[in-house]
């Protein structure tokens, strides 16, 4: 791909590679890329930082040699495990690129279900190959992740300008809450909503309450989330399990206490 | 129309170097450095030197054994870092750092010649001057040897003001020591060393255990009267400086000639974003320099 | 001070004379609770029919204005090995607060105590700080106020002019030349011996209306010797570390700062961000040691500083007690029943 | 004459989703000539089930990454039309126009960044940047304009966080829509110039006929919900959707393939434009003649021109959209939501072709039932014929397997076929 703006090569004197990208994709919607894409503004700087060798959805070359593989959607037949692999193989960082990768994302609300009827539901007596659906690191190391349905794209430029110049990537331990507060939200609660700001990590800077709309946790838990004191205020707040577990369960970020949930183990 | 309120310019008078509390400025500023020279020490471990560029800033910049400064990279972070040189000399200050996290990960990729920020001197200091005519004891851990070095450079250049001088250093293994290159020099000035590794490896002649261990041999060749005219600065890890300055109150040293220095996390050092703080005492105002007394009445200190 | 007094109508005259030329903050309706009840919030404002006078408080206290949830601290231009650094202290032209409780006055006066009066004072806070104008206002006590058991009920300075409702009149407190210029321009009427009767007995009324108390006597000495007692470890398991008491709090004013590098690599900022102790890492060094691992050590840790820490530094306590924290947060933690547990009292 | 020609493109790029071709002529005879989807489904139709009704639009938005606006949107509406909900005027014009710059988003991302590398002989949009910045900055320009507003209206451009059935959660400022209609007037200038553009490239001449089907407009061109419609003279109602999608399975693909009064049928902009060019703006309509395009056209490559003339309709629309929202008073965005059992179906025109949505609720609101019928799944038997024609026909002209090659990537991505989403 060609050169594109002028880049000063170091940052700090400390030289700076171009490295080469791949985007891939599993089983997804697609639209963790389509951000990247999605960038208008920013989009010429991005792309001046690396080199994109491999991004199915926007360009025909292609090419094996990439240093970083953004991988997106989750692994949900054979044969998506397998080119997994080879990208793994291929890759120097392996980034998990959004929720369907990092834990599943919407597509493992079918593990909920026997996969027999799950395939006869949609397509009847007729054969259709389809497993679980899985997130990459059930398969293969993952390196970073870049959570969100969908990302954030000032969060990927930010992961992205870390990884070009060789700093490590921190994600925010707190809770969404905080941005919530920070972008001076009225509380979903206080309206009479539900939201799972108050155990979701932070980064997306409170996307959906700054609109007015409850979080639905698709960036996984927080560090430390404290699950029962949630799941006790949807209580008091007049919610019921089902609109905690609908919520929890919708990206598959907080598998783990779905499960507790539904065994009776977290109260 | 006269209704407009008056604004009070708080950045006038921002470039005076010794400021009132009214220039206010100045309590953001900044000098530009320039790493001069970068030493390796350990895998882990590299002593920068750094010499703030402006050399009217250079000459004025002055610090007390204990202090620190906060080094900035931009775009990279901040931190905190003891000056481990000689407060006395108005040349590079060095500092001795680890490779632990995001800013000490990029800084050890930094090529000589490289500008960097400095912010402080900050901190509280050791008493130096009270402790002339006694003899000391100067026992780190690991990385503590740092924040020693500069009460180190104190007592040689001052070698007459102070009686017997141990140095007590442990580390884990041989290959984390510090500043090897400098042993000779510093027995040279009258200073017993003594090194001590947890752990060592065939080439490794020395004592193997911890630093009570020499603390230990030591205390029995001396007397009361030793005890009676000794002051302790101990710089290490907490559990560390916990067993050493408790083996020291049993030999009736009282608390506050014993001085330790503490490690928080740290994002002003001004006493402002609470951070370090320890109960609720600012480790960055109050501290890093604590006599042990202090420490022992902090909450959650050790 | 001086005294004065000022007709409710003419109240309007006076937001005219402030805001020709100034910037006006006061409160305002932002929204509605699922009950109906109004939500306020401080919010700059161009229409004085947009100020809510009778507002209870607002869910964001007024410290974002003088210092936001993120600051830019600096920014930086790269030139290779080299670099230059630009440093505002983002000045806005003054600010005129019209309509502030007596609870978040005492507030600014206690962050003005860590932040402009201690050794190294903060150029960002006071660049804001010393460029405002503050109209006080009285208030009627909510049930989660305990404001009076903090000695926050009343300020004695920290504003420029304080209004008591009288009736269909204000009384005028004035502590600034400013003010008494300003408030020149619309009345100088003396107040009557009848309303000095009139502003002691709304006072003598409003304090009836507490319903919140916190018991403060011995709390530094109760606060020590209750270090480690169980009961923290009962509120930390409801606390769900999610920083809102401080974000709510009108003087917590801990913060993290955070730099981050343009995308053209030309360019890099150094942003500040208010932090909270409740968060995890708040206390985390390099290496992975946390100093406070357990929720309930922080929490114990945020009481403890307010409300033991300030004391000690400066002889009083760092809550206001205008009850917002206990308000917004989920798990229901509330100053008065946290300090009332800690000192073995059952609530 | 040509006697032998051998196409395997694996994964068919600057498309979304997986989609492969192959075409083999065998001594002057057509062997084979296959569009096959191997894309992995993702059985939203079937995890749906057991889930609440508000669970719905917010998990179907998921389905498709570039028209997530028009899959929440149909979602809204069929659980609106289950539960006997009227959306009220206002929050009708702010789905409308929310659709409106989802499809002029879409359709830029479309015509300047997948299509237009084939006419410019490049791979990608990537080396223009270099030889044709001016164009890529248009490009960009409009996109972020049609995005900006998407944030404006639904919170979010992609997966909209502001959309809800009963409405919208909130408003957005009268101010922000002001500078966004000074941004759109702009926009037409540049919508003239993307159509100079497109005139300097030789859309390739190939003809097929086949059946249109679409909404049909009541006095507009249709975007949401109305009556469906077919150039073959079929008319049902929204309600009766299967009778006119017909799905059936076949092994070439993991996507159902629809057919209706032929073997296959197409939907897109240019279906719509063939049965409601009567309704189209009149700018659109005078872009549309210079292209020469007008009903009924079978040339599947002019659907790009399609998207190009609905670009214009949509842009000069809103105009006036935002004009009449400025000039009312904004009422509650939210109606109040009672469950009920029954079935609700919603049809919505996305940039690709119109979408249906159909849940069954039980009286709890719980979804028994659902069904979505994605626009690219419709096109898919009529991509495979276009295809086996094509080939056809070029391989009796004698042109080169390279040619071939690229016709028929060209061809396929002229369906601008949302692959993932066939396959949801
Ligand atoms: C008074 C004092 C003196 C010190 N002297 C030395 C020294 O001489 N040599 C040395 O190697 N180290 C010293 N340290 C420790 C040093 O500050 C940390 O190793 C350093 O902050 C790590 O930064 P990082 O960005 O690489 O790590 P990360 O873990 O990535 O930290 C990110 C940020 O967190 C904060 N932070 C994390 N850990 C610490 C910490 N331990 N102390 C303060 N802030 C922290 C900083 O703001 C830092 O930028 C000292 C610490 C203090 C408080
Ligand atoms: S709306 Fe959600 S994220 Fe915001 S404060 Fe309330 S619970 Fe936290
Ligand atoms: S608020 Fe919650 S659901 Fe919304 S983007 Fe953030 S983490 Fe995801
Ligand atoms: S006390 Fe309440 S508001 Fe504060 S961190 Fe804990 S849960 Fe959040």
């Amino acid at each position: 791909m060609a050169e594109t703006t002028a880049r000063p090569k170091n940052f700090l004197g400390v030289p700076v590679a171009k490295p080469k990208v791949a985007f891939i994709e599993l089983s997804s919607c697609e639209g963790c890329q389509l951000q990247i894409v999605n960038n208008e503004a920013t989009l010429l700087d991005f792309l001046s930082l690396v080199q994109v060798v491999n991004f199915r959805e926007a360009m025909t070359e292609k090419s094996d040699d990439y240093d970083i593989a953004f991988v997106e959607g989750s692994v949900t037949r054979k044969d998506e495990a397998e080119k997994l692999r080879t990208v793994r193989n291929n890759a120097r960082v392996l980034v998990a690129l959004g929720s369907c990768a990092c834990f599943g994302g919407v597509n493992q609300l079918k593990n909920r279900f026997d996969l027999d009827w799950v395939k006869r539901e949609v397509y009847g007596n007729s054969f259709i190959d389809t497993d679980k659906a899985q997130p990459l690191e059930d398969f293969v190391h993952v390196d970073l992740r870049i959570y969100g349905c969908p990302i954030k794209k000032e969060e990927v430029e930010k992961i992205v300008t870390n990884l070009v110049i060789g700093r490590e990537v921190h994600h925010p331990r707190y809770p969404v809450c905080m941005e919530c507060k920070a972008n001076e939200n009225i509380c979903l609660y206080d309206l009479g909503e539900p939201c799972l700001g108050p155990i979701t990590r932070a980064g997306c800077d409170s996307w959906c309450p700054n609109n007015r709309a409850g979080c639905w946790g698709c960036r996984g838990p927080a560090d430390d989330a404290n699950m029962v004191q949630m799941r006790k205020i949807m209580t008091e707040q007049g919610f019921s399990d089902e609109t905690l577990i609908d919520r929890l369960e919708c990206f598959g970020g907080f598998k783990a206490c779905v499960d507790n949930i539904r065994k009776g183990q977290l109260k | 129309m006269g209704n407009q309120i008056k604004f009070t310019d708080v950045m006038a008078g921002r470039q005076w170097r010794y400021f009132r509390k009214d220039d206010l400025g100045a309590f953001e500023n900044t000098y530009t450095a320039e790493i001069t020279a970068v030493h390796k020490l350990t895998a882990v471990e590299n002593l920068f030197r750094i010499q703030i560029v402006n050399p009217e800033d250079r000459k004025n910049f002055t610090f007390q054994p204990g202090q620190f400064v906060i080094l900035e990279l931009p775009g990279i972070g901040e931190a905190p870092f003891s000056v481990s040189s000689s407060a006395s000399r108005h040349g590079d200050l060095e500092l001795c750092i680890r490779r632990v996290g995001s800013l000490t990960n990029y800084l050890f990729r930094l090529e000589r010649g490289t500008h960097v920020g400095i912010r402080g001197p900050f901190g509280t200091s050791f008493p130096m001057e009270q402790m002339h005519g006694e003899n000391i004891l100067l026992i780190a851990g690991g990385l503590g040897l740092a924040p020693l070095r500069a009460p180190i450079a104190y007592v040689q250049e001052n070698r007459n003001l102070f009686n017997n001088v141990d140095i007590i250093y442990g580390t884990k293994e041989p290959s984390q020591l510090l500043f090897t290159y400098q042993y000779d020099m510093w027995r040279a000035d009258d200073v017993n060393l003594h090194i001590i590794v947890e752990k060592g490896d065939p080439s490794w002649k020395g004592p193997v255990g911890m630093t009570t261990r020499i603390l230990e041999d030591i205390f029995t060749h001396r007397n009361s009267e030793y005890f009676r005219k000794t002051y302790a600065i101990v710089c290490g890890p907490p559990v560390m400086f916990k067993f050493v300055c408790n083996k020291l109150n049993e030999r009736d040293i009282p608390m506050q000639k014993m001085f330790v220095s503490l490690e928080r996390r740290m994002h002003c050092g001004m006493g402002k974003c609470c951070r370090c703080n320890v109960g609720s005492t600012y480790t960055c105002l109050k501290g890093p320099v604590f006599d042990y007394w202090s420490v022992m009445n902090l909450k959650e200190a050790i | 001070m001086l005294f004065r007094t000022l007709k409710k109508k003419d109240l309007p005259r006076l937001y005219d004379r402030l805001s020709d030329g100034n910037r006006i903050v006061g409160p305002t309706v932002k929204g509605a609770e699922k009950d109906g009840k109004a939500i306020y919030a401080f919010e700059e404002i161009s229409d004085f029919n947009n100020i809510h006078l009778d507002y209870t408080s607002t869910k964001i206290p007024a410290k974002k204005f003088f210092m936001p949830f993120r600051e830019t601290m600096a920014s930086f231009r790269m030139k290779g090995k080299e670099w230059d650094k630009m440093v505002s202290f983002n000045m806005n032209s003054p600010l005129v607060f019209f309509g502030m409780h007596a609870c978040d006055v005492n507030a600014l006066n206690k962050l003005d105590k860590v932040l402009l009066g201690s050794h190294y004072p903060m150029p960002y806070y006071a660049a804001k700080r010393k460029n405002m104008f503050i109209v006080g206002i009285d208030c009627i006590p909510q049930p989660y106020c305990f404001c009076r058991s903090m000695g926050s009920d009343t300020a004695l300075h920290g504003f420029d002019m304080f209004l008591t409702d009288l009736g269909d009149h204000y009384f005028v407190e004035i502590l600034s030349d400013t003010a008494y210029n300003f408030l020149r321009q619309i009345t100088n009427e003396e107040p009557a011996e009848s309303d000095h009767a009139r502003y002691m007995k709304v006072a003598a009324e409003k304090n009836r209306k507490f319903t919140a108390h916190v018991d403060t006597t011995d709390l530094t000495k109760i606060l020590d010797m209750e270090f480690q007692a169980d009961v923290w470890k009962k509120w930390g398991d409801q606390c769900l570390s999610c920083g809102t008491c401080a974000n709510v709090c009108p003087t917590c004013y801990c913060y993290g700062v955070d730099e981050s590098v343009g995308l053209d690599l030309s360019r890099a900022q150094k942003t500040k961000l208010l932090y909270s102790c409740n968060l995890i890492d708040f206390a985390e060094v390099a290496g992975g040691h946390n100093f406070r691992p357990e929720s309930h050590t922080r929490l114990k840790y945020r009481y403890y500083h307010k409300h033991r820490g300030f004391v000690e530094a400066f002889e009083e306590s760092l809550c206001v007690g205008c009850g917002r924290c206990g308000e917004s947060c989920l798990a229901g933690i509330t100053v008065p029943e946290v300090i009332a547990s800690v000192r073995g009292e059952e609530s | 004459m040509k006697l032998t020609c051998n196409v395997d493109v694996h994964h068919l790029t600057r498309v979304e989703g997986h989609g492969n071709i192959k075409i083999r002529i065998q001594d002057g005879k057509l062997e084979e000539a296959r569009w096959e989807v191997v894309e992995t489904p993702r059985f939203f139709e079937a995890f749906l089930v057991g889930k609440k009704w508000d669970n719905a639009p917010w998990i179907c938005g998921r389905i498709c990454g570039i028209c997530s606006i028009g899959h929440t949107l149909a979602s809204i509406r069929a659980v609106e039309n289950a539960f006997g909900i009227v959306p009220t005027e206002q929050t009708r014009k702010l789905r409308l126009l929310l659709k409106h710059m989802e499809t002029l988003q879409s359709h830029i991302l479309h015509l300047y960044f997948l299509a237009a590398p084939d006419f410019a002989n490049v791979g990608s949009v990537f080396p223009l940047i270099e030889s044709a910045p001016d164009v890529v900055a248009r490009a960009a320009k409009i996109k972020l304009l049609a995005n900006d507003v998407c944030d404006c209206i639904g919170g979010r451009r992609m997966h909209p966080t502001r959309t809800v059935v009963g409405g919208f959660t909130m408003l957005p400022a009268k101010s922000e829509l002001v500078g966004h209609k000074d941004r759109l007037r702009e926009v037409m200038d540049d919508l003239i110039k993307t159509a100079d553009l497109f005139r300097s490239f030789a859309i390739p001449d190939f003809l097929r006929e086949t059946e249109f089907v679409s909404l049909k407009g009541n006095g507009d061109y249709p975007f949401i919900g109305g009556d469906l419609i077919s150039t073959d003279g079929v008319r049902k109602g929204e309600q009766q959707y299967r009778e006119m999608t017909n799905e059936y399975l076949v092994e070439q693909s993991t996507s159902k393939w629809s057919k209706l009064s032929r073997k296959s049928f197409a939907v897109g902009a240019l279906a719509r434009l063939n049965n409601n060019f009567e309704f189209l703006h009149e700018w659109a309509r005078e872009i549309s003649l210079s292209f020469g395009l007008r009903p009924v056209n079978h040339n599947p490559y002019m659907n790009n021109i399609a998207q190009l003339v609905e670009s214009v309709h949509v842009v000069a629309e809103s105009i006036a959209m935002i004009d009449e929202l400025l000039d009312s008073k904004f009422s509650e965005p939210r109606q109040h939501v009672v469950a009920k059992a029954g079935v609700g179906v919603g049809a919505v025109e996305v940039p690709r072709g119109i979408l249906y949505h159909s849940y069954e609720f039980d009286e709890t609101g719980h979804i028994i039932k659902c069904d979505c019928v994605i626009p690219t799944s419709q096109n898919h038997a009529n991509i495979q014929h276009d295809l086996q024609e094509l080939a056809a026909q070029y391989a009796k002209e004698g042109r080169k397997d390279r040619d071939i090659e690229l016709l028929a990537q060209m061809l396929v991505r002229a369906y601008d076929p949302c692959i993932s989403c066939s396959v949801h």
